[in-house]
């Protein structure tokens, strides 16, 4: 039993119960030792190092933890999850306050829900993703409408791109899984 | 006919406030067999023992039992009273009414009732008690010492000091251990050879110490006072009594590249050779694996430069065998090598840091023989790739220590202060060089330790950053170092000539072997236990095999030495006895029941159990039973449960006992 | 041999070479490929930064399936996908609870007993004389940086595969080529792929540091075994060579790719002209050779 | 169910070095607990014969509880290891024999866990309350009673 | 292949034993019994087949036959309790030489309708093909079948309360005599003194009370736990027709779900009392 089962007496759950429930991660077991983010490769696009956001965690200052971008920044390369030394998957702990941050709207990084959201559409939609609807509808949602296009037209030639997209046969499976998700 | 005493005791208010003892004393005399009760204010005080004894003469009692506090407090009081008084000690027993009643229960009507419930119980119980004498054992005056590194040599010190024989086992061909590798020792920068060099040669010339180097335990029978203890002398491939460690034979050997396992493999030595120039004993020795004659048939230059004749190679392994009454184990640990996958899959490696792959990225030990002067570089700190002088320097703690994910979840404990060493003595030899390290807390709970580390961060500006590195990987002949400075929060990255990375301290690889021969208790990983962490750090569970130095957990010098000294006086204390008394609770076989099935040889962990052969007048086999050492048997009583048919039990606390404990309900 | 195939969504787009070379390669080898039918998307990134019972369910649909269409294991080319899958396969053997969540989602028994083999591993399976027996052309002095990303090796107590931080066993494949891979830093390292579209910069950046360490180790090309390193390292150069003029191409290879050419197999047929960054510079030392054979 | 006024004989076998010195710790401590329980004290839990459950059984006892070192801190080095193999397979004979074995009660109790030891025996004195008297074997004693 | 006389007869010859412990015909029809042979002159009334339903190995640990060099007829259930005799320091591998019995199974019982069942114990049987022996015999496949009524009973058995399961064994018990039959069988009570004949103290009560009844039953399963290799030879024997084999099925199911130990098949192996592992499951120890 974790140490921080107790605090569900508690009246109200923390984020750090919502993560231990989530995910089974006690974030008390992170010691700060940093090698996360010495390790990370995008800790240099980050303002709050991976192992800061952990301690804001563990000090209970869960808004700023939610609120911070470095959990948006987090690529899921795992790289500090393979070379942590307490076995704390600091990936998935990233993910889960993604999740957490989804939940109660807190979101600094729209741009990035937005691709996620855009993505996920066309897979409830198709059953696979549809690069050339994945890219219109992220353009449309973040108005960043120039990017790639020296790339676009080449991949199209290149039959990299279809227009159309290629719909799987029993959609209604999908969109079963991705109506059940979004309940829970 | 069994008479027995009942004495209450209300010691003061603790007892008496909750447990109404007059009443008690009254429903006690009722009780079958008793013949005389009585209730006192403090039983243990001069008064009340003298009451016991009184009572036991007047009332002839010839068995007692004290409803006072938990046994563990006072059984030994009591019973001392009662010997005073004639009667057997062991027909003396506690129904504790104190810390397993008056202190517990708040109701008087509940907790008088529970107290002679107590009292009853033991009185069914202690009718079944029969007088027995303590068990003495002969001791045999003389100490086994399992390694010759600094905690070995003292406590071998120490024992022949006091004037009794030690026997001193080494594996390696030379006493001194890790000490004598290592350049100068934390927190006073003395050189490590010249404190311990005069040690060994004491332990080598002093008449009591019997010194077997290049030597393994082979096995170990016996108990307490009474060892039988075997010792492999190892091949030498020469003949001590003939060698002058002339050290021609040294000098001649073709062979030369062989890494030398003195220098961690930073420097090469011959086939024949001596670790190091100050080796206790001063004579070489084959490694038959690298030596040209072993592998090929030919070369015996060796044997040909030798005026003394004293190579021998077809010397085979001597198995030696003395009698000891103690054993003092002091293995000591080995350095973690990261390098090295393990296909145990808790230890995975440390493949981000490149150790193995790239030369200048050492472990501690090869920086204390690069650092020292009698090392493959004379002292001058050069990396091992070109042999240039580096000029920065990264040294990165808790590798594999503190590392339940790749290494080992506990404290290396040393790490922190020989770090601050390593980079102290850089920063004296390297000027202009920059010392960095990485660590995650520093640990300086030593006499002098915090002061040092201050020292070289303030004196010498050692720049220490707290944080785990991730990676280090070389890019045109440095090693970039990838950290975060958690204080800060900033990322950091430097690109170091050397890295030195302080591995973990583990246990002996054989050390679990060892232990089994000894029959001592150990540690997940290796270490060896001692009995009780607090009042009893240097004793093993097993009577008689104490334990000294880093075998039992990380240690530094100081507290190797300490705890070889007091391992030492533990032994002295046996020794300062002719016999050895123990409690006779130990286990009884009743030969003419027993079926031989021998469940009992596999339950116990002392290996009390012995075969014995039941003859019939003639000379015949009758049958094999078992038969219990009682000098071995520590009476847990674990044979008694499992033997079907109840042919061994445990005196003190035998079925009987128990049956009508529980009867008495 | 037959072996189940999930190409997944990227071979049917972006990285339509890989599938193609795949397809060729392993024919060529005597493996019939079956593909999964009417597979859907694994959720990728967007599934489990946002959705982790989505990131679940969505693979454990597809191993349903496999056991439904009677497949004992299934490739999977794309490292994302692989990782995905044998993650989600993972979580439902540790967490019965989770299973059960998953099969109300997906209506079905969830089955966790599929196997799931990656690009290197499928080559490991193959007879490495059956191999050197096929070779046509032996790639000799092309030297080459084996990247095996993030997503082969890591989390490696779940992949179980190779070494997480010293791999070894893509250099052995590339090996039978020939082709000599080179020591280098970044093996491992993340390009940053899921920041593809929307943060671009760290995609330059990360993309730039590895490809500089091949170059640096002499490289001339880079080995992946994954369609979003290969999108990153190889269209991604465009933008960075606008960055930085100095840039020199490094032509970015799939390890179907590269044993294609070594079997002789013409490069059209391995989508090698599908590439943004040209490969010609590179290769068109062997394509005598290879013609020839042809 | 049981009438109010029940109250529980319940057994301890506890050995000396954990449990026992446990209850002593309780006790210094001034810890207070139900005062049903009478306790056994052996050397080890390797000492306890699982007969003795049924001994005590015999005697009257409605519940029993058995405790000792937690694994790995035995003073005999493995007394409890074959203790608790031994009870693995008696709690399994009880099931099968119909003896309820929700009556037997087993614990690792520390020499420094007073406290949990205060907790075992409260829980278990409860839960024996609240089963009431162990009329099954009652019956069998009973028996014996008329014939012996 | 040798028939199990002419088999016998070379134990004699070629000096291979003592004397040799098998089977032969009982007065009563279609029953056999046990017989000691003693020299080649005796072998020609051995018989065996499907009636040789002792388990001749409690033969084995008899005083008299100490010491000898015995020759012994077991089928695969009676070498598993040869297997176990020999890890408990018994008897000596060298001191016993096994004629095995390639087996199919035996009859259920001698007479009646269970004497055209096969027993329950071979049903199930593993070691058709003896896994220790130093020659083996076939015996002739009668082609016996039968149900495992005793698997479901115990099924059944699991699946009731305990209140229920209580009543069933005290009335199963109450038939209990105490004839010891079923430690007479057993070739694994070998004890000199058994402890239900200990006194001083008592630990069984000697009468057939209900209470005695049931510690003996008790004590008697759980000392064969993890020993009892299931020849089921105490209930066959047992004259108040207790269905012992239930208890100590259980038992044997008990070891092998919580221990994966399967007794009498290796004599090299650790017993299962005795040993113990880390691993050991504590979930219901608080």
């Amino acid at each position: 039993m974790s140490s921080h089962s107790n605090a569900k007496h508690k009246e109200r759950m923390t984020l750090a119960d919502e993560i231990e429930e989530l995910t089974g991660i006690n974030p008390l077991k992170c010691y700060q030792c940093g090698k996360c983010s010495a390790g990370c490769p995008v800790r240099i696009f980050m303002k709050v190092s991976p192992n800061k956001v952990v301690r804001l965690v563990q000090l209970g200052l869960d808004d700023e933890a939610l609120k911070s971008e470095t959990i948006w920044m987090c690529a899921g390369c795992l790289t500090c999850s393979t070379r942590c030394p307490q076995n704390f998957d600091l990936a998935k702990f990233m993910d889960a306050l993604k999740e957490i941050a989804i939940k109660k709207g807190v979101i600094t990084r729209k741009d990035i829900l937005k691709f996620h959201k855009a993505f996920l559409k066309q897979i409830e939609a198709n059953g696979k993703a549809f690069e050339f609807g994945l890219i219109r509808d992220y353009k449309l949602a973040t108005f960043n409408l120039f990017q790639d296009m020296d790339i676009a037209p080449e991949m199209f030639f290149k039959g990299k791109i279809k227009l159309f997209p290629h719909k799987i046969k029993n959609r209604d499976a999908i969109k079963k899984i991705f109506d059940k998700a979004n309940k829970e | 006919m069994m008479r027995i005493g009942v004495f209450v005791c209300h010691c003061g208010e603790n007892i008496g406030k909750t447990v109404d003892c007059p009443t008690v004393a009254k429903e006690a005399i009722k009780l079958p067999n008793v013949v005389y009760s009585i209730d006192y204010k403090y039983m243990c005080s001069d008064p009340g023992q003298n009451m016991i004894k009184q009572a036991i003469a007047e009332h002839k009692l010839n068995a007692v039992v004290v409803a006072s506090c938990s046994p563990h407090m006072h059984e030994k009081t009591f019973r001392k009273a009662c010997a005073q008084a004639g009667l057997n000690p062991y027909m003396c027993e506690i129904a504790n009414v104190r810390e397993h009643c008056s202190w517990v229960h708040d109701n008087v009507e509940e907790a008088t009732k529970k107290a002679v419930d107590l009292i009853r119980m033991t009185v069914e119980r202690i009718k079944f008690n029969f007088p027995l004498s303590e068990i003495k054992v002969p001791i045999t005056k003389k100490a086994l010492v399992i390694g010759g590194g600094i905690s070995g040599i003292q406590a071998a010190l120490d024992i022949a000091g006091a004037g009794f024989k030690v026997i001193l086992v080494e594996k390696e061909p030379s006493i001194g251990g890790h000490m004598s590798q290592l350049s100068e020792t934390f927190p006073t920068l003395d050189c490590s050879q010249c404190i311990l060099t005069p040690r060994m040669v004491e332990a080598y010339q002093h008449p009591n110490i019997k010194l077997y180097t290049y030597s393994e335990v082979d096995n170990v029978d016996g108990f307490i006072g009474n060892f039988k203890v075997t010792i492999r002398k190892k091949a030498r491939s020469v003949k001590e009594n003939l060698c002058t460690g002339c050290g021609l034979c040294v000098q001649k050997c073709p062979i030369k590249k062989a890494p030398s396992e003195f220098d961690e493999g930073l420097a090469n030595r011959p086939a024949i050779y001596v670790p190091f120039p100050q080796a206790v004993p001063n004579i070489p020795v084959i490694d038959r694996t690298v030596c040209t004659f072993f592998k090929t048939g030919k070369c015996q230059m060796c044997k040909k430069v030798c005026g003394r004749d004293a190579i021998d190679f077809e010397q085979k392994d001597e198995l030696i065998t003395e009698d000891v009454g103690a054993i003092i184990v002091a293995t000591g640990y080995k350095l973690y090598k990261i390098d090295k996958k393990s296909k145990d899959a808790a230890v995975k490696g440390y493949g981000e840091y490149g150790y193995g792959k790239y030369k200048d990225v050492i472990d501690g030990l090869q920086f204390e023989r690069i650092a020292s002067a009698s090392g493959p570089t004379a002292g001058e700190i050069l990396r091992p790739s070109d042999k240039k002088q580096p000029k920065k320097v990264v040294f990165i703690q808790c590798v594999g220590s503190r590392d339940p994910s790749k290494g080992f979840e506990y404290c290396s404990k040393i790490c922190c202060m020989y770090t601050a060493k390593h980079a102290m003595l850089y920063k004296h030899k390297v000027h202009d060089g920059e010392a960095y390290v990485f660590y995650m807390d520093i640990r300086a709970g030593g006499k002098g330790y915090d002061e040092f580390v201050r020292r070289a961060i303030e004196e010498d500006h050692v720049k220490y950053i707290r944080g785990r590195v991730s990676r280090v990987y070389e890019k045109k002949g440095k090693y970039i170092v990838k950290g975060e400075d958690t204080i800060s929060g900033v990322p950091v990255e430097i690109e170091a000539d050397m890295v030195v990375l302080a591995t973990a301290i583990v246990a002996q690889p054989e050390a679990a072997k060892l232990a089994q021969t000894l029959g001592i208790p150990y540690d997940k990983y290796g270490f060896y236990a001692e009995v009780h962490p607090k009042l009893r750090p240097v004793e093993s569970s097993s009577g008689g095999i104490f334990l000294a130095g880093a075998c039992q957990s990380p240690r530094d010098i100081p507290e190797s030495v300490a705890m070889a000294s007091a391992a030492a006086s533990k032994a002295l204390v046996l020794f300062g006895n002719e016999m050895l008394e123990r409690e006779p609770i130990v286990a009884k076989v009743n030969e003419n029941t027993c079926v031989g099935c021998f469940y009992c040889k596999k339950v116990c962990a002392y290996n009390a159990i012995e075969l014995k052969e039941i003859k019939d007048k003639k000379g015949n086999l009758v049958k094999v039973v078992a038969s219990v050492n009682t000098g071995l048997c520590q009476g847990c009583g674990t044979c008694n449960a499992t033997c079907p048919s109840k042919s061994i039990e445990l005196i003190g606390f035998n079925d009987e006992q128990i049956f009508y404990q529980i009867k008495a309900l | 041999m037959d072996i189940g195939y999930y190409p997944g969504c990227s071979l049917t787009g972006t990285a339509k070479e890989y599938d193609q070379s795949i397809r060729r390669v392993f024919s060529e080898l005597g493996i019939n490929l079956v593909e999964l039918d009417d597979w859907s998307c694994c959720g990728a990134t967007s599934a489990h930064a946002t959705n982790h019972l989505l990131s679940v369910a969505l693979p454990a649909r597809n191993l349903s399936l496999a056991k439904k269409q009677g497949l004992k294991e299934i490739f999977i080319p794309c490292a994302a996908c692989y990782n995905r899958f044998v993650v989600a396969k993972y979580e439902m053997e540790k967490n019965p609870g989770l299973k059960k969540r998953v099969e109300e989602m997906i209506e079905e028994k969830a089955d966790t007993d599929i196997g799931i083999v990656n690009m290197v591993e499928m080559f490991q399976r193959i007879d490495k004389e059956l191999i050197l027996a096929k070779r046509q052309k032996e790639l000799k002095g092309f030297k080459v940086a084996a990247y095996y990303g993030c997503l082969l090796v890591r989390p490696n107590s779940i992949t179980q595969f190779d070494d997480a931080e010293m791999p070894t066993s893509m250099e052995e494949i590339i090996k039978l080529t020939g082709a000599e891979p080179v020591d280098w830093n970044f093996k491992v390292e993340c390009c940053g792929a899921s920041h593809s579209i929307t943060n671009m910069n760290v995609v330059l950046t990360l993309s730039k540091r590895i490809i500089d360490d091949a170059a640096e180790n002499g490289a001339e090309a880079i080995i992946v075994a994954c369609p979003m390193c290969h999108s990153n390292l190889d269209m991604r150069q465009r933008n960075i060579s606008k960055q930085d003029s100095q840039h020199k191409n490094m032509p970015i290879l799939y390890l179907s790719e590269l044993i294609g050419l070594s079997l002789g197999l013409d490069k059209e047929s391995l989508g090698l002209g599908l590439h943004f960054t040209d490969t010609e510079p590179v290769l068109s030392r062997f394509s005598t050779a290879i013609v020839a054979k042809e | 169910m049981s009438d109010s006024s029940f109250e529980p004989k319940i057994v301890a076998f506890v050995c000396n070095w954990c449990t026992y010195t446990g209850a002593d710790l309780a006790g210094t401590s001034r810890m207070k607990y139900q005062s049903n329980v009478r306790m056994i004290r052996l050397p080890c839990t390797g000492r306890i014969d699982p007969m003795f459950i049924i001994k005590a059984f015999e005697s009257g006892a409605d519940g029993v509880l058995v405790s000792g070192c937690h694994p790995g801190d035995c003073h005999y080095t493995a007394g409890n290891y074959h203790a608790r193999r031994r009870w693995i397979l008696f709690r399994q004979l009880l099931k099968f024999v119909g003896i309820d074995e929700s009556r037997v009660f087993f614990s690792w109790v520390s020499a420094s866990e007073g406290k949990k030891w205060v907790d075992v025996i409260n829980e278990v004195t409860d839960t024996v309350r609240s089963k009431g008297p162990f009329t099954n074997y009652q019956k069998l004693n009973k028996e014996f009673t008329i014939n012996g | 292949m040798a028939d199990i006389i002419s088999i016998a007869r070379g134990v004699f010859e070629n000096k291979k034993a003592d004397i040799l412990i098998g089977y032969t015909k009982a007065t009563s029809e279609g029953r056999t019994r046990p017989v000691i042979v003693r020299s080649a002159d005796e072998v020609q009334n051995l018989v065996l087949n499907s009636s040789c339903l002792n388990n001749l190995a409690t033969y084995l640990t008899r005083k008299e036959n100490k010491g000898k060099k015995v020759a012994i007829v077991a089928k695969g259930c009676d070498i598993k309790s040869i297997v176990q005799l020999i890890a408990e320091s018994q008897i000596k591998r060298e001191n016993v030489y096994i004629i095995g019995v390639k087996c199919n199974g035996v009859k259920r019982s001698f007479e009646g309708e269970d004497s055209k069942k096969i027993a329950e114990k071979c049903l199930n049987c593993n070691v058709r093909t003896p896994h220790l022996a130093d020659e083996t015999v076939d015996m002739s496949d009668e082609g016996l079948t039968g149900k495992d009524e005793k698997a479901e009973l115990i099924e059944k058995l699991d699946s009731m309360s305990a209140e229920e399961r209580f009543a069933f064994w005290e009335e199963q018990f109450e038939k209990c005599i105490k004839c010891y039959a079923c430690r007479q069988a057993c070739p694994l009570c070998y004890c000199e003194r058994c402890i239900a004949d200990k006194s001083m103290p008592r630990w069984v009560e000697s009468s057939p009370t209900k209470r005695g009844n049931f510690a003996w039953n008790i004590v008697r399963a759980f000392h064969l736990s993890g020993r009892c290799i299931g020849c089921n030879e105490c209930e066959r024997v047992c004259p108040a027709g207790i269905p012992l084999s239930l208890l100590n099925r259980k038992m044997v199911m008990v070891a092998k779900s919580e221990f994966g130990y399967e007794s009498g098949m290796s004599a090299d192996a650790p017993t299962l009392i005795g040993t113990y592992d880390l691993k050991d499951k504590e979930e219901f120890i608080k």
